[in-house]
C-alpha cells in the first residue's frame, strides 16, 4: 500500500480570497507580525499499487486530470509505501 | 426548439429551468441524467446551478468528468447553443469550454440576492432581444462567483466582446473586472453566476431573465428556420 | 437470576453485574430506578449494549419523560388534520389532494460545542422529517437566540450557526424563506437553534413510521455508520458544563450532498409505492428509529449488525446502535421489494443493506459476530418509557414584578430618543447580513421574500400559496410565562395573517432548562397552558414539535423559550400581501386597540 | 521573517464528505487502486517575528484560536526562516 499526500496550491499570481480574510482575522485577534497567509489543500490519497513507480505515476495524472486546476494551482506530493 | 437540462448528482436548479422553459416560455424540455452522452437530439443545453457532487474539491471540478460533459462538448462544436448557469457556468470552466476559473467569494460568505446587471454584448444567441447597456435584474445565489482569469485571457475576452454580463451595481463576488457572465469565442456557449430562471415572472422579483430565453428561441428560428 | 443469560457479553465491555454494582448506568444517564424497571422488563440484568439502548430510548429527547403529561394538553385535532404529533411531521390538508408537511426542532446544545456542524446538522435533521413524510420539503425556516454581540464568542457562535444554516439549505437545495434572531444576555453560554422545515404531500403517498408484516426485510441506505454523535441523545438531555468539552469528538458532520441524494432516492421510491414504513435515523439513530417502527407496528425486529454499513474499524454493537451519524434512513418494504430498493440506490450512488426482518413476536433482537447481543420486549423501549410530574413553583422573581409598575419608569424617557434606540437596536436591525447567505429563491416559488411579516410559498399547479413564520419571545415568557405562551401563538398568527393566509396550525419547540428545577417546571407548565388556549382561540391546531429542555449552563437557565412555527394557506394568489408601504398617499389604518 | 506551513487535518474519527465524494470520483475516472482519500488544508504563514520561537508560540497560538476546529481537526506545522 501506498500513501501519497498531496499539495495543491495557488499559482503566486493568484490573489487568495480565502488567505486575505484569514490574514485580517489574525490581525484583529493581535497577530500583527503577520504578513501573508496563503491556503492551500493538503490530500492524502491511500493507494493499492504495484509498485512506487507505478503509484507515482497515478498520482500524477490524477493531479493532472482533477485534483488540481491549472489555472489557478499547482499541484506537488511525496508518496511513500505504507503497511 | 429542443431544450435539455443536464442532471448531476447535486443539480438542484435543475427543475427551475425546467420549469421556465416548459411552463413559462413553453418549448420542450427534457432531463439528462448525467451518465448519458448522446445529446444529439437537443438544440440547446443548460446546465443548472446547485451542487453537483456537494461542490466538493472544486466547485464544478467532479461534474466536469461527466459523460454528459461529452455530449455538452459535441454540441458546443455543433454550434448548438450551451448554457451553464451558477453551478453549470463552474463546470464549463472546469472542461475549458469557458477559459478562468472561479474562486470563492470575495468576502468568504454565499450570497443571495438580486444584483443589477448590465448587458455588455447584446450580439448573441443568448443576448439579441436586450438593448446593449441595457440594466437588468437578475438573482444571484452562490458561494464561489469570484470569477479570475489571467491579464492575456482578460484582455482576449474584452477583445473579442466575450464579457456579456457585468455587475453594474455592488459586485457581490469580488469576480475580475466584474464579470457575471461570458461566453466563448463563437458565441454559442454562455457561462453566467446570475440565474435567468429565477427572473421569468414578475411575483419572482423580477422578469427581466425571460429575454434571455426568447433570445435564444428567436436565433434558433432564424438561423434554423422551424423551431 | 432466572433466566440463564443467552444474550452475550462482550469481553472489553463491562458485565452485567459490574454495571449493577458500580451503578454505570448512571453515565448514561439512567436513575437507580429506572435502570430497575429495566431489570425487571428484561427479567434478568441487562448487558452493556441493552443498558445503552433503554438509555436513549428512555432520554428526554426520545421519551420525552418530563414533558409527555403537560404536552397532552395541547390542542391536537381539527378537520384539516391528516397526522397530529407522533410521526416525523404532523400533516396538514389544503385541498387538492394536497397537504403541508411541517416541524421544527433544536439542535442547541450541537450548536454551543460545533456552531457550524451542529446547525448545519440540525436542518439536515428536520430536512429528513419532513420527506420521511412522503413530502417534498419546499422552505426552510430557523429561530435563533444568542447572547450579547460585544463576546467575541458570540459573534464565533452566530457567524458560525448561520453559516451552517446556509451551507446544509443551500446545498441540498430547499430555500430558507424565514426566521428569527434575537440577541440577549439570557443566551450567552446557551445559545437556540430552531429548524423548521415545510414540505407538500400528496394525500396518497403519506408515509409512516412503521415496521409491519413477518419477514419483511428492514433496509438501511444511506450514509455508512461511524461513531459520530454517540451519546448526542443524552447529551441533548444535560445541562452543559465544563465536561461536556470532553464529549466534543460525539459531534457529527453533516454531509447535504448525500442528504440531497437520499431526498431524491426516497421520493422516487414514494412514488413507487414501494415503502411500507420508513423512518429517520436521527438522535439515538438506528435504535431510536428501529425501536419506534416495531412498536408502533406492533412487531417484532431483529437485526443483523454485521450487515450495517460502517465507516470504521471494530464498532461495538453499542457503537452501531447509538451512532448519530448523519443521512441515514431505515425502510421496511413488501418482501420481494429489495431489489426494486437497491437499483433506485443504485442509480443515486446511494449505498443499501438489508439488515434484518420484521418479526411477530414483538422482541427487539439484535445480532453481532453470529451472537445475539440484546433481547428486549420492544413495547418497553417506547410504551414502558418512564414519566415524571416534577414539582413546580411559582419563581420569586414572578412574585417581585407583581409589584412593580413598569409604565412609571419609562414616564421620563423622551419618545424620540426612546425610538432611535429602539430602531437601532441589534433586535431590531435588519436582518439581512443573515438572510442573503440563505438561498431563499431556489425552487422559484417563493413569493414573498424574507424581510416581510412571514414568508409566501406558492404551491404550482394551483393558485394556492403557504404563509410561514417562526416567532417567539423568551422576555415576555419569562415575566409571564402564560400570557408569554399565548402571545407566541398570536404573533406567529398574525405574521402569517398578514401575508394574506388563514393560519392552518403550528409545530413547536419548546426550549427551556432544568425541569427537575421546579420554577422551571412551572414556567413550562404555565407556557403551555397559554399557548394552548391561544390555539384553541385561533383553532389553530398544535401538529408536532419538539421538546428541549436542560437549556443551562452553570446552573443558570435561559429564558423559557417557546418558538411557534405557523403555517396559513392563501386560497388565491392575488390576496398576498407584503409589509411595506406601497404608494404615497395610501391610506393607513390602525386596527385592534 | 519566517515562514510557517500549517497542516490543518480532520480527525481521523469525523466524517470526510468531501474526501468520500473525490474518492468516487477517482475512482469512476479508472483510478481503481485508490483505497481512501482524506482532505485538509495546507496554510503558507509569513511572519514578522523576532525569533523563531516567537514565531513558533504565535503559530501555535493562532492554529488554536482561529486556524483550526479542535472539535473536529488537528494541526501540524513547521516554521523555517525566509529572507
Ligand atoms: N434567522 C433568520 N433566517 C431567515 N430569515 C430571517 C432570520 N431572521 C430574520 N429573518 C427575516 O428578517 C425579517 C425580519 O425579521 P424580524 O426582525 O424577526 O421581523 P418580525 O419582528 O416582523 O418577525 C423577516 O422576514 C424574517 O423572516
Amino acid at each position: 500500500m501506498f500513501k501519497a499526500t498531496i499539495f495543491v496550491t495557488l499559482k503566486d499570481s493568484v490573489l487568495d480570497p480565502q488567505g486575505v480574510a484569514v490574514k485580517g482575522s489574525l490581525h484583529s485577534l493581535g497577530f500583527v507580525q503577520v504578513q501573508d497567509v496563503r491556503i492551500g489543500k493538503r490530500l492524502e490519497v491511500l493507494l493499492d499499487s504495484e509498485s512506487r513507480e507505478q503509484a507515482e505515476e497515478q498520482v500524477q495524472a490524477m493531479c493532472e486530470k482533477l485534483l488540481a486546476n491549472p489555472v489557478i494551482e499547482n499541484f506537488a506530493y511525496e508518496v511513500e509505501e505504507v503497511a | 426548439m429542443r431544450f435539455a437540462v443536464t442532471v448531476f448528482p447535486g443539480s438542484n436548479c435543475d427543475i427551475d429551468a425546467i420549469h421556465a422553459i416548459k411552463d413559462v416560455l413553453g418549448e420542450s424540455v427534457t432531463a439528462v441524467w448525467h451518465k448519458e452522452s448522446d445529446l444529439s437530439k437537443y438544440d440547446a443545453i443548460i446546465l443548472p446551478g446547485g451542487f453537483s457532487y456537494g461542490d466538493y474539491l472544486r466547485t464544478g471540478a467532479l461534474a466536469a468528468h461527466s459523460p454528459v460533459m461529452e455530449g455538452v462538448r459535441e454540441a458546443a462544436e455543433k454550434g448548438k447553443l450551451v448554457i451553464g448557469i451558477c453551478n453549470g457556468f463552474q463546470i464549463l470552466l472546469e472542461t475549458g469550454l469557458l477559459p478562468g476559473a472561479m474562486r470563492k467569494n470575495d468576502h468568504l460568505q454565499f450570497r443571495c440576492s438580486i444584483p443589477t446587471l448590465r448587458v455588455e454584448n447584446n450580439e448573441t444567441p443568448f443576448t439579441l432581444q436586450y438593448r446593449e447597456g441595457e440594466l437588468i435584474q437578475i438573482p444571484i445565489a452562490h458561494m464561489e462567483g469570484n470569477y479570475y482569469c489571467d491579464e492575456v485571457t482578460l484582455a482576449e475576452l474584452k477583445r473579442n466582446k466575450q464579457i456579456i454580463f457585468r455587475y453594474a451595481g455592488e459586485n457581490p463576488n469580488g469576480s475580475i473586472d466584474d464579470i457575471a457572465g461570458i461566453c466563448n469565442r463563437n458565441r454559442n456557449v454562455l457561462g453566467m453566476m446570475p440565474h435567468p430562471e429565477r427572473a421569468v415572472c414578475d411575483w419572482m422579483g423580477s422578469s427581466d431573465g425571460m429575454k434571455l430565453f426568447t433570445s435564444m428561441l428567436q436565433y434558433w428560428k432564424e438561423n434554423y428556420g422551424a423551431a | 437470576m432466572q433466566l440463564k443469560q443467552l444474550v452475550k457479553s462482550l469481553p472489553h465491555e463491562p458485565t452485567p453485574e459490574k454495571i449493577r454494582d458500580q451503578a454505570l448506568y448512571k453515565e448514561l444517564g439512567l436513575r437507580e430506578e429506572e435502570y430497575g424497571h429495566i431489570v425487571r422488563h428484561l427479567g434478568r440484568l441487562p448487558n452493556w449494549t441493552e443498558v445503552g439502548i433503554y438509555s436513549v430510548m428512555w432520554s428526554e429527547h426520545c421519551s420525552y419523560k418530563h414533558s409527555k403529561a403537560l404536552l397532552r394538553k395541547f390542542p391536537t385535532q381539527g378537520p384539516r388534520v391528516l397526522q397530529g404529533p407522533g410521526e416525523g411531521a404532523g400533516v396538514i390538508d389544503i385541498g387538492d389532494h394536497l397537504a403541508v408537511v411541517f416541524k421544527i426542532e433544536s439542535h442547541n446544545h450541537p450548536s454551543a460545542i460545533e456552531p457550524f456542524q451542529g446547525a448545519a446538522t440540525g436542518v439536515g435533521g428536520i430536512i429528513r422529517d419532513v420527506f420521511s413524510m412522503g413530502a417534498r420539503p419546499v422552505a426552510l425556516l430557523n429561530s435563533l437566540r444568542f447572547g450579547e454581540l460585544t463576546s467575541p464568542r458570540v459573534r464565533y457562535l452566530f457567524e458560525h450557526v448561520v453559516a451552517g444554516i446556509a451551507h446544509y439549505g443551500n446545498c441540498i437545495g430547499i430555500p430558507t424563506v424565514g426566521g428569527e434572531v434575537v440577541f440577549d444576555p439570557a443566551y450567552d453560554g446557551n445559545p437556540l437553534v430552531n429548524a423548521m422545515c415545510v414540505g407538500i404531500l400528496e394525500h396518497d403517498k403519506l408515509q409512516k413510521g412503521i415496521a409491519k408484516g413477518v419477514g419483511n426485510p428492514v433496509i438501511y441506505v444511506g450514509a455508512s455508520t461511524g461513531r459520530d454523535g454517540i451519546h448526542g441523545a443524552t447529551f441533548a438531555s444535560e445541562e452543559l458544563n465544563e465536561a461536556s468539552e470532553e464529549k466534543r469528538p460525539a459531534v457529527q458532520v453533516g454531509d447535504p450532498f448525500m442528504e440531497k441524494l437520499l431526498l431524491e432516492a426516497c421520493m422516487e421510491m414514494v412514488d413507487q409505492g414501494l415503502l411500507l414504513g420508513i423512518q429517520d435515523m436521527g438522535a439515538a439513530g438506528l435504535t431510536c428509529s428501529s425501536a419506534e417502527m416495531a412498536a408502533k407496528g406492533e412487531h417484532g425486529m431483529e437485526l443483523n449488525l454485521d450487515l450495517v454499513p460502517q465507516r470504521e474499524k471494530g464498532m461495538t454493537p453499542y457503537e452501531i446502535m447509538l451512532s448519530e451519524s448523519q443521512e441515514r434512513m431505515l425502510l421496511v418494504v413488501e418482501k420481494g421489494m429489495e431489489e426494486k430498493v437497491k437499483a433506485i440506490c443504485d442509480k443515486w450512488g446511494l449505498q443499501s443493506a438489508v439488515i434484518g426482518h420484521v418479526t411477530g413476536d414483538q422482541r427487539y433482537r439484535l445480532y453481532f459476530q453470529g451472537e445475539l447481543v440484546a433481547d428486549i420486549p420492544v413495547k418497553t423501549l417506547v410504551d414502558d418509557a418512564p414519566c415524571y410530574a416534577p414539582e413546580q413553583k411559582v419563581p420569586d422573581y414572578y412574585r417581585e414584578n407583581e409589584t412593580i409598575c413598569p409604565v412609571e419608569q419609562v414616564k421620563d424617557v423622551d419618545p424620540q430618543e426612546a425610538l432611535l434606540q429602539v430602531v437601532s437596536s441589534v433586535n431590531m436591525a435588519s436582518k439581512r447580513w443573515v438572510y442573503q447567505q440563505y438561498d431563499h429563491m431556489i425552487r422559484t416559488s417563493t413569493a414573498v421574500r424574507p424581510g416581510s411579516d412571514a414568508a409566501v410559498i406558492v404551491i404550482r399547479g394551483t393558485d394556492k400559496a403557504l404563509a410561514m413564520s417562526t416567532d417567539g419571545n423568551g422576555r415576555y415568557v419569562y415575566l409571564d410565562p402564560e400570557q408569554g405562551g399565548r402571545i407566541a401563538v398570536a404573533e406567529a398568527a398574525r405574521n402569517v395573517v398578514c401575508a394574506g393566509a388563514e393560519p392552518l396550525g403550528l409545530t413547536d419547540c419548546l426550549n427551556f432548562g432544568n425541569p427537575e428545577k421546579p420554577e422551571v417546571y412551572w414556567q413550562f407548565a404555565q407556557a403551555i397552558e397559554g399557548m394552548s388556549a391561544a390555539c384553541r382561540e385561533l383553532e389553530t391546531p398544535v401538529v408536532g414539535g419538539n421538546v428541549s429542555l436542560y437549556n443551562e449552563t452553570k446552573g443558570q437557565a435561559i429564558y423559557p423559550t417557546p418558538i411557534v412555527g405557523m403555517v396559513g394557506l392563501i386560497e388565491k394568489r392575488e390576496h398576498i400581501t407584503t409589509q411595506a408601504f406601497k404608494a404615497p398617499g395610501d391610506v393607513i389604518l390602525l386596527l385592534g386597540e
